[in-house]
């Protein structure tokens, strides 16, 4: 079983590394396709691996080689595959695959794309560090190992300009990619911290070693390690407010924003939080759980309601990731661990597939994102339709399809848990869920074909695509089948989590309600969007103008604020450090007193005038100067 | 009571003489005072019975350097009045009156001891020359011989400076050896 | 009664004019009178305490005093002879070339 | 009747004034072998001078340890042997620099290796007596030959630098007498150990304490104008500017350790008697000597003069050893001057070879920095030494003088004035700026004009001196040890 | 071979004494070869390198001056072995990589004589010889910016030299107050920094002392607010000077630290902890922000030096193993990558005789292989795990954590500054249209180049993965300095600051 595991971490890194060396030569279609068979041999193994695991129960730990010893810290590069890695794992390399073969034909005219290939294999090698690592250094690797393709990734089409704001809210791949790397930067010193507390504590970075440890450590040392993690999964999942990056990333080709953008890499932040279950479902740092529970709660309704004004097609979607990282952030906050992770699946399969097809219209639109421009797509791109159509419903939670399930025990959860205005604004974003959503598909695929005006041809994607595709629109629906055998599954890893008595009953009630909601922002987004003719849709001069809709559209101002608040007096005081501070002061008083010393050289070589009388009186002052103070000097005694 | 009035009279006067000797604007005035103010010197020293040091200042001083201070003078010509620019007299009279003021002070202090044993003393009934001679030509021997070799040293000196040798410098003469360096220099 | 005190406060002060000699002075001959007017001075002082405290060794100096004095004169002149012939002029503000 | 004197030949110990005697032989055999032909060559005089200073330096080798001879007047102690055979090996190494490739005026007079002779005897003597009459005696030959040999060099600027010279060294010698007058006013004795022993009983008198601050300050006055102390130190720049390089050089080492020999005697005798006011003095003059003379040694334009208020300066920080009056300070002392002299000469040698008769860089200097510049491509191997010169003098290890400078100022610690000790390193850290210059002027730099003379002046002997400089340079890690040895035994044995 | 410390040091001299005589146009191959085998010297030092042993090994001891007890006395311990490993690497591919085409052979010569100093320095045991070869890499190094530097490099040499030059000599008062103060213990005169290990000093005498060591080795380090001689010496200094300076001769300022500083003086430097911390957090983020500011690359990675030099200071003064092996680590990786950085910067530089970002623009597009190694260097700069520069600066803000959670956490923003400049200088040089003409002809790295950068990418990821066949011999180093500080602090305060690593308890 040893075996398997490496298998499944390095058949991505063995593709990456392949791919590598062909980075800078034109474009090589068998790059691509051994690259996804390569990523295929990881799913294969991880899902072999998860076969195993839930046959036997027991998780799989091996430890390859040490890393780094210090004084009293080890840290191995160690492994650990139980039933939480496993599903990531699992979730993780079967995206990826289908990821990888659809930018097969995605990338196809990109001259890039070799080196494409080798940055999106790195990354699934780095989520799988993430994933595997038996130790919270290990899973540090993976989470800065991410963060840096992701850059790489996000800044892919590092050669276009940098655009203002209102051009391009996210002005340019690069800047973006920078945004993103910095941004993760910021939460992952809180995970540094928080690894140094419990290093310090406690004495070693291993899971078992910490977390069997966990309960004789004090409740300020729990809290603040809890709170130092979670900064650091704040960052990676993209919670307010260090969420501006994410919607930028969309920078980044389409294939990327779909695996790492939604499926994989900002699930990280709740995977952390599963994997660190036993130190968040301690009681004395409940405190800091139901904090997690409302940001999530917050960060999905607010992300929702950008996306409710919001006209670029994969902007939108970013917006539904940001919202469903804040259900599963509710759920993990909850203390319902097995149903963040299941959403956290079940997430993976649809919101990859919506972007995929999202990266189909695009491909078809010439990489034209506004929804505006788009309508009646469904007669040209029918399969795409339906891809997106299923990601959609699944997204809107409705029943039979994934979404439902997953999404439906979140909210029962929060109901479960008492927390009713979480509950409340958890329905309430259900409901606007639904209604993006399907605002965004009924302006693209239905009413009038408003593209033709631009001079657009769009086509349907490559056969091949769409049959990679086809994994993913099935999982999308079925995924929720499955929930109850992934509880049994799963609680052998994690603390179980069900409903009591009294939510049990009126489950089907709260459900009903959910759909309800949900159909009615379809309904909604019917009406508004998908008719065609007299009734087509027509952009509303006077909505476009209220306060609401500016706030919304500009991200209720964050980007601008962080722009004003943060990186201009940053650059201006770094700016003024450099030319006041260390040119003018520091700097200055170093040459200062070198000028000093000369200047009194050159004003006392004027006592040197070369006349010898005065070289005389010089002796003379000299002299009875001496005498003087002699003379005073033996007065005073 | 003849040594007081001879100190206060050979006191003033070779002060005056010395001062007219620092202050006079005319060279032969300031030489003809510094010897008089030296044959007044030699009269402090017979006062004090050093007879053979009176007379050595006189042959010496008055003599001899008094003798090439003249002939020097002569070469110099320099009986005409000098102009001198003293920039800043106060200072120099600030300095020495500084000066004399701690000096004199310092020799206020009780200086004189009477618990000190004289190392070579004199002996009374023997004249002060063969007392001199005696510690002279025994304790002060080397001394002598090295004022001897100093003289030696000056006399050389003496000629070879003054000497017709030195007209014309060989430092300075670039006539045999920086021919091509000075076209050099040109180009 | 005449103390040793008094000839040394008498060379003091003629010690003390030759000083304000050398010092004013920018004829370099006449400056030459003021250093022999301060050894003059100081063997005033060898001779008085030779003579109080009997003892013949301020005599020696003051010999070799007179000595020194005599030999400086020599080289001193000899400097003058070739300055004078240099700079036809024995002030001493004329001879700052160097300086700084 | 005065009885007449007995005097045994023994106790005259006539062997204590055989060096001085050599000196003074080499100098007159000079003089009647010019009386005989005219016509010989310098290259003759050197070597004999050379030769008769062996002998010399033989002489002194084969002295005893704390002696007296002649009446008393002799005083051959540890420290009086060392600074004879300083003076003596200086003089051996700088004397050849008399061989250069062109002729300057100095050396067409044998008489000039005849004084030179008689001007070591003078120090000679000097510094082997504790008696201020012979003292003095030796102190006016040495000087007066001095003044003569840079006149002799027979341009103007060394006319006037032997004027300046001379007139300055005529006051000193009044305040010199003067002081020995108050000495001998309050003892009774000109004898620097009776003179202790005198002091010592006379010391706590009431009312003598101006009169002691006063003789020693009248004492002072002449040493720190011979060691040119701040603000004595008025003539050396120009005396040196003036002379020629060589005898600049020579300048720089052989007449301050004989000048800091007598100050140890005096200086020294005074700190013993518990006269702290002449310590605190002598400390307040070198730092502000070394301080000064450093800030002054900036703005030259001239690598002379440059090297002219460095050797002020590092005379500044040895007098501060001397201040501390320990067996330690006094070691550093000689340590200092033995490392120096070579580096000294080493240096002033390479200005000596790159010497032109006309001033073709600077209507005033001779060695302006110009000259310099670009120094590594006209003269690699000649910029290398020059720049290891440099370093030595800036107290870079491991050339010579940081043993002298470390040893100086661990001497200054051991007496608990680190305050001292951290104003030599900051002085040492000013100092580094001049001595970079004008490396940064040989490496940095590229030609001004004309560049394949600046070695207009070198010979086969002056590379060989340059040769041992450096090699006494680089090599100093290796006879520091034994030469620290020696001198704390001779130091030590004498008393200091 | 039991000399071989000496052979290490004087080989380079001798061959730069020979060097003299070799022709002009194969000084270049000449200096390369002679690196080669110092190089070679070096890694065999290091495999017959006992790591299991904690003290000096390679010990030789000739007394040179005795009476005042100064030796020629060498050793090597887990601390020094791998900056002598790397002195050597850097100076070989420093000679590699070298572009100067003026005076080969005199840069070749005194890129020898640096060699020597800079092995000098590291394996000296006594403070004499420390002290020797320290004030001696200062000449060199002062040609070598003077000569080939930019327009303003007679000033930046000089403030180079002067200022390094006035700190040492303060720390040389130090020295020589310590050796009185061993002289007045003992009777007897040593220099030996053995031999003052094992003085126990008064904490007052310790506070002065280490104040007086403080200055030269703050100023090398550069430490703020000692740092602004830095960015001139880098600015100006061809890239082979900045390569070294970087690379070697400011480690000399915090090896110093950790050779002297700690172990002589503990209840000092443990009382000093707050100041110096204070120091290099200013260090840290004060430094990186000007960097940010730069308009010149190799400004904001001298800027930068300064920077992740505050991180290693840091990490020296967390008192603990992990904090002072990630720091003796974190040197090494320093040396590694901003060497590697200013070769990048180099190579562009020859190119386009420019460094300022605004010129570039799109670089990527023209010279991917430059980008990629630009980038590895960038990632590892910026402390990514798996690169060499991960694994020191983990380890010291670990370490330091102990001591102050709160200085940490501002030291540690570091990472997130340090990207700032580091991504802004790659966006801004690589990324974006080629928008000046004069890029769209430029040529990618060429032979020379490339294998001079790739074994550093190599070394980077290496350790980054394996960093323990350097980490352990230096733990253990480490580990027993920390145990004999333990022992020898005064106080208890420092005794309990002190932290001895449970492995080590009761051991040794």
């Amino acid at each position: 079983m040893e075996n398997l595991v490496y298998i499944a971490l390095f058949a991505p890194f063995v593709s990456s590394m392949f791919a590598a060396l062909f980075g800078m030569s034109p474009k090589q279609t068998y790059v691509g396709i051994i690259a996804s068979m390569l990523l295929f041999v990881s799913f294969a193994s991880s899902v072999t691996l998860a076969f195993t695991i839930y046959t036997t129960g027991t998780p799989i730990h091996v430890t390859m080689m040490e890393w780094i010893s210090a004084g009293d810290l080890t840290i191995p590069f160690g492994f650990l595959v139980d039933q939480i890695s496993v599903t990531m794992m699992t979730v993780v390399t079967l995206v990826s695959t289908v990821v990888h073969i659809y930018s097969i034909g995605y990338m196809d005219h990109d001259k890039s794309f070799n080196r494409f290939f080798s940055y999106l294999s790195a990354f699934v090698f780095s989520m799988m560090i993430l994933v595997m690592s038996d130790n919270f250094a290990g899973l540090f690797i993976g989470w800065e190992g991410v963060g840096v393709c992701s850059w790489l990734l996000i800044g892919f089409w590092y050669h276009k300009a940098d655009k203002t704001r209102e051009e391009n809210p996210s002005i340019s791949p690069s800047w973006a990619a920078n945004e993103a790397f910095i941004v993760n930067r910021i939460a992952d010193l809180g995970m540094l911290v928080g690894l140094f507390i419990l290093y310090w504590n406690v004495g070693s970075l291993q899971y078992d070693v910490v977390f069997a440890e966990l309960p004789n450590l004090s409740g300020s040392v729990l809290n603040a390690a809890a709170i130092a993690l979670f900064i650091g999964a704040m960052g990676k999942s993209a919670q307010f407010p260090l969420h501006t990056w994410l919607t930028d990333a969309m920078e980044g080709p389409t294939p990327v924003s779909a695996l790492i953008h939604a499926a994989t890499m900002v699930t990280a932040g709740v995977f952390l939080v599963i994997r660190a279950n036993p130190l968040f479902g301690m009681e004395e740092v409940a405190g800091v759980s139901f904090f997690i529970a409302s940001l999530g709660t917050f960060v999905a309704f607010y992300a929702a309601s950008m996306a409710l004004v919001e006209r670029d097609l994969k902007r939108i979607i970013a917006y539904s990731t940001l919202s469903q990282l804040g259900y599963m952030f509710a759920a993990a906050g909850l203390g319902a661990y097995w149903i963040a992770l299941f959403h956290l699946a079940a997430h993976a399969f649809f919101k990859a597939l919506l972007f995929l097809g999202g990266g189909n219209v695009m491909h078809a639109m010439h990489d034209e994102l506004d929804i505006f421009k788009m309508g009646g797509l469904k007669k040209v791109m029918r399969g795409t339709w339906l891809y997106m159509g299923i990601a959609s419903i699944a997204l809107a939670g409705l029943p039979i399809f994934a979404g439902f399930y997953s999404k439906d025990a979140i909210i029962e959860t929060a109901f479960n848990e008492g927390t009713y205005l979480l509950w409340f604004m958890l329905v309430l974003t259900a409901g606007m869920t639904a209604f993006y959503s399907f605002r965004q598909i009924f302006l693209s695929f239905h009413g009038e074909e408003r593209y033709k005006a631009f001079g657009f041809h769009p086509h349907e994607m490559y056969k091949f695509v769409l049959v990679a595709m086809s994994p993913l629109a099935a999982l999308a629906i079925s995924a929720g089948w499955f929930m109850d055998d992934f509880k049994e599954f799963v609680y052998k890893g994690i603390p179980e989590y069900e409903m009591s008595h009294h939510t049990h009953h009126i489950a089907w009630l709260l459900g009903l309600l959910v759909v309800v909601v949900a159909l009615s922002g379809i309904i909604l987004a019917y009406y508004k969007y998908a008719r065609t003719g007299a009734k087509a849709f027509k952009r509303d001069e006077k909505v476009e103008e209220s306060f609401i809709y500016k706030l919304l559209k500009n991200q209720y101002y964050v980007p601008k604020f962080y722009e004003e608040f943060l990186t201009k007096p940053y650059a201006m005081i770094s700016e003024k450090l450099w030319t006041t501070v260390d040119m003018k002061i520091v700097d200055a008083s170093v040459d200062g007193i070198a000028k000093f010393l000369y200047k009194t050289g050159d004003s006392s070589r004027k006592m040197q005038t070369g006349n010898l009388s005065h070289y005389l009186n010089w002796m003379a002052v000299g002299s009875v100067a001496l005498l003087l103070v002699a003379a005073i000097s033996a007065m005073l005694g | 009571m003849y040594e007081i009035v001879a100190f206060y009279l050979f006191s003033v006067l070779t002060i005056g003489l010395f001062l007219v000797t620092v202050l006079s604007k005319n060279v032969l005035y300031a030489m003809t005072s510094l010897a008089a103010g030296m044959v007044l010197i030699s009269g402090f020293f017979f006062i004090l019975g050093a007879d053979f040091l009176g007379v050595v200042q006189l042959v010496v001083y008055v003599g001899a350097i008094m003798a090439l201070y003249s002939f020097a003078m002569m070469f110099f010509d320099a009986t005409r009045d000098i102009k001198e620019k003293n920039t800043n007299p106060a200072l120099v009279f600030i300095l020495g009156g500084l000066s004399a003021f701690v000096l004199v002070l310092m020799f206020a202090a009780p200086i004189h001891s009477d618990a000190i044993v004289a190392l070579y003393p004199m002996h009374d009934g023997i004249g002060n020359a063969q007392d001199v001679g005696m510690v002279l030509f025994t304790k002060y021997l080397i001394p002598f011989e090295v004022a001897a070799l100093m003289l030696l040293v000056a006399m050389i000196s003496g000629i070879i400076l003054a000497g017709k040798k030195m007209d014309l410098s060989l430092t300075e003469d670039t006539s045999a050896d920086d021919e091509i360096m000075t076209k050099k220099d040109e180009k | 009664m005449i103390g040793l005190s008094h000839y040394l406060i008498v060379s003091a002060l003629i010690f003390s004019i030759g000083l304000v000699g050398v010092l004013r002075r920018r004829n370099l001959l006449m400056l030459f009178f003021a250093t022999e007017v301060m050894l003059n001075a100081v063997n005033i002082a060898f001779a008085a305490i030779s003579h109080y405290y009997n003892d013949l060794t301020g005599q020696m100096f003051a010999f070799f005093i007179i000595a020194i004095a005599a030999s400086e004169v020599a080289v001193g002149l000899g400097l003058l002879i070739l300055l004078y012939k240099k700079y036809g002029s024995l002030d001493l503000d004329d001879l700052a070339n160097m300086k700084g | 009747m005065l009885e007449p004197i007995n005097v045994s030949l023994e106790s005259l110990n006539l062997i204590t004034l055989a060096p001085m005697l050599i000196a003074i032989a080499g100098g007159l055999i000079i003089l009647v072998l010019d009386l005989i032909n005219n016509k010989l060559d310098k290259s003759l005089y050197v070597m004999l001078t050379i030769l008769m200073l062996v002998v010399d330096f033989g002489a002194v080798l084969g002295l005893n340890v704390n002696e007296r001879g002649f009446f008393d007047v002799m005083l051959i102690d540890g420290i009086s042997i060392i600074s004879q055979l300083m003076i003596i090996v200086g003089s051996i190494i700088f004397i050849p620099l008399a061989l250069t490739s062109k002729r300057f005026h100095e050396y067409s007079y044998p008489e000039f290796f005849a004084l030179f002779l008689f001007m070591i005897a003078g120090f000679q003597f000097m510094v082997a007596s504790d008696n201020l009459i012979l003292i003095f005696v030796g102190l006016e030959t040495a000087s007066l030959s001095l003044y003569t040999l840079i006149a002799l060099h027979n341009r103007s600027n060394s006319y006037e630098a032997a004027v300046k010279y001379f007139t300055m060294g005529a006051l000193s010698a009044g305040f010199f007498a003067m002081g020995s007058a108050v000495v001998y006013a309050l003892t009774g004795s000109v004898e620097l150990y009776k003179v202790a022993e005198v002091l010592a009983t006379r010391i706590d008198e009431p009312g003598l304490m101006i009169a002691i601050f006063g003789s020693s300050v009248l004492l002072l006055v002449t040493f720190s104008f011979k060691l040119s102390l701040f603000p004595f130190h008025t003539w050396a720049p120009d005396v040196y500017e003036g002379a020629s390089a060589p005898l600049a050089g020579y300048m720089s080492v052989v007449p301050k350790v004989a000048a800091f020999v007598v100050a140890i005697r005096i200086f020294g005798m005074y700190i013993d008697l518990g006269v702290e006011w002449v310590r605190i003095m002598i400390l307040l003059l070198a730092v502000l000597t070394m301080t000064l003379a450093n800030l002054m040694a900036l703005v030259q334009e001239d690598v002379k003069r440059m090297l002219a208020y460095s050797s002020i300066s590092h005379a500044g920080f040895i007098m501060a050893a001397l201040a501390l009056d320990t067996t330690e300070g006094t070691v550093s002392i000689f340590l200092y001057y033995g490392l120096f002299m070579f580096t000294n000469l080493g240096a002033f040698a390479m200005l000596w070879i790159s010497r032109h008769k006309n001033r073709r860089f600077n209507a005033r200097y001779d060695h302006p920095y110009e000259k310099f510049a670009g120094f590594i491509h006209i003269m690699p191997i000649g910029a290398m030494i020059m720049g290891l010169f440099m370093l030595s003098l800036a107290g870079v290890p491991p050339f010579s003088i940081f043993w002298g400078k470390i040893y100086v100022m661990q001497a200054a610690v051991n007496s608990g004035y680190i305050w001292l000790a951290i104003v030599m390193g900051l002085n040492s850290a000013i100092a580094a700026y001049y001595y970079l210059k004008l490396i940064v002027y040989m490496f940095l730099k590229d030609p001004v004009k004309d560049v394949d003379t600046i070695y207009y002046n070198l010979s086969k002997p002056l590379m060989a001196v340059i040769g041992l400089a450096t090699v006494a340079t680089v090599g100093a890690i290796f006879y520091v040890q034994p030469l620290i040895s020696y001198l704390y035994y001779m130091i030590s044995a004498s008393g200091y | 071979m039991d000399n071989i410390l000496s052979v290490l040091i004087f080989f380079p001299a001798i061959a730069g004494l020979l060097g003299f005589v070799v022709d002009k146009e194969s000084a270049r191959a000449y200096g390369i070869t002679v690196a080669a085998i110092e190089f070679f010297l070096s890694l065999w030092l290091w495999f017959s390198f006992d790591a299991t042993n904690a003290g000096m090994q390679y010990v030789e001891m000739i007394p040179l001056i005795p009476d005042f007890g100064v030796s020629y006395y060498l050793g090597v311990d887990g601390i020094s072995l791998f900056i002598i490993v790397m002195a050597a690497l850097m100076t070989l591919i420093g000679m590699m990589s070298m572009s100067i085409t003026k005076n080969v052979k005199n840069m070749i010569i005194t890129l020898l004589f640096l060699e020597m100093t800079m092995m000098g320095v590291f394996v000296a045991l006594d403070a004499i010889i420390f002290y020797l070869f320290w004030e001696l890499s200062l000449v060199p190094m002062l040609y070598i910016i003077g000569a080939w530097g930019g327009p303003l490099r007679v000033y930046a040499s000089i403030k180079f030299f002067l200022y390094t030059f006035a700190g040492s000599l303060i720390m040389l008062v130090g020295m020589l107050f310590m050796a009185y103060v061993y002289h007045n213990l003992t009777g007897v005169w040593s220099f030996a920094i053995t031999d003052w290990y094992a003085l126990v000093l008064p904490v007052e005498y310790q506070l002065w002392l280490f104040a007086a060591f403080f200055f030269g080795f703050a100023i090398k380090v550069p430490m703020f607010p000692f740092h602004t001689w830095l960015p001139y010496a880098h600015g100006q200094a061809p890239t082979i000077g900045s390569v070294i300076l970087a690379a070697v001769l400011l480690k000399m300022g915090t090896y110093g630290f950790v050779r002297f500083s700690l172990p002589m003086f503990p209840d000092a430097s443990v009382m000093m902890i707050t100041p110096i911390a204070i120091l290099a957090i200013i260090m840290i983020i004060y430094t990186a922000m000007v960097a940010y500011a730069q308009k010149d690359i190799k400004q904001v990675i001298a800027y930068s030096s300064v920077s992740h030099m505050g991180i290693i200071m840091l990490g020296i003064f967390a008192m603990n193993a992990e904090g002072i092996s990630g720091s003796v680590f974190q040197m090494l990786s320093h040396g590694i990558v901003s060497g590697a950085l200013f070769m990048l910067v180099g190579v562009i530089y020859d190119r386009r005789h420019t460094k300022l970002m605004s010129e570039f623009g799109g670089l990527a597009t023209v010279m991917p292989k430059y980008a990629v190694i630009f980038g590895i260097m960038l990632m590892a700069s910026v402390g990514l795990p798996l690169t060499i520069g991960f694994v020191g600066e983990f380890l010291v803000l670990l370490g330091f954590y102990q001591i102050s959670p709160i200085m940490t956490i501002l030291a540690g923003t570091s990472i997130i500054i340090g990207a700032i400049y580091m991504l802004a200088v790659y966006k801004k040089t690589f990324f974006g249209p080629i928008t000046n003409e004069a890029n769209k002809t430029l040529k990618d790295l060429d032979r020379k180049e490339t294998w001079s950068l790739i074994p550093l990418v190599l070394i980077v990821v290496w350790l980054g993965v394996y960093p323990k066949p350097i980490l352990e011999p230096i733990d253990n180093s480490v580990k027993a300095m920390l145990v004999f500080m333990e022992e020898k602090a005064i106080t208890q305060e420092a005794k309990d600051v002190i932290i001895v690593a449970k492995s080590t308890e009761g051991g040794i």
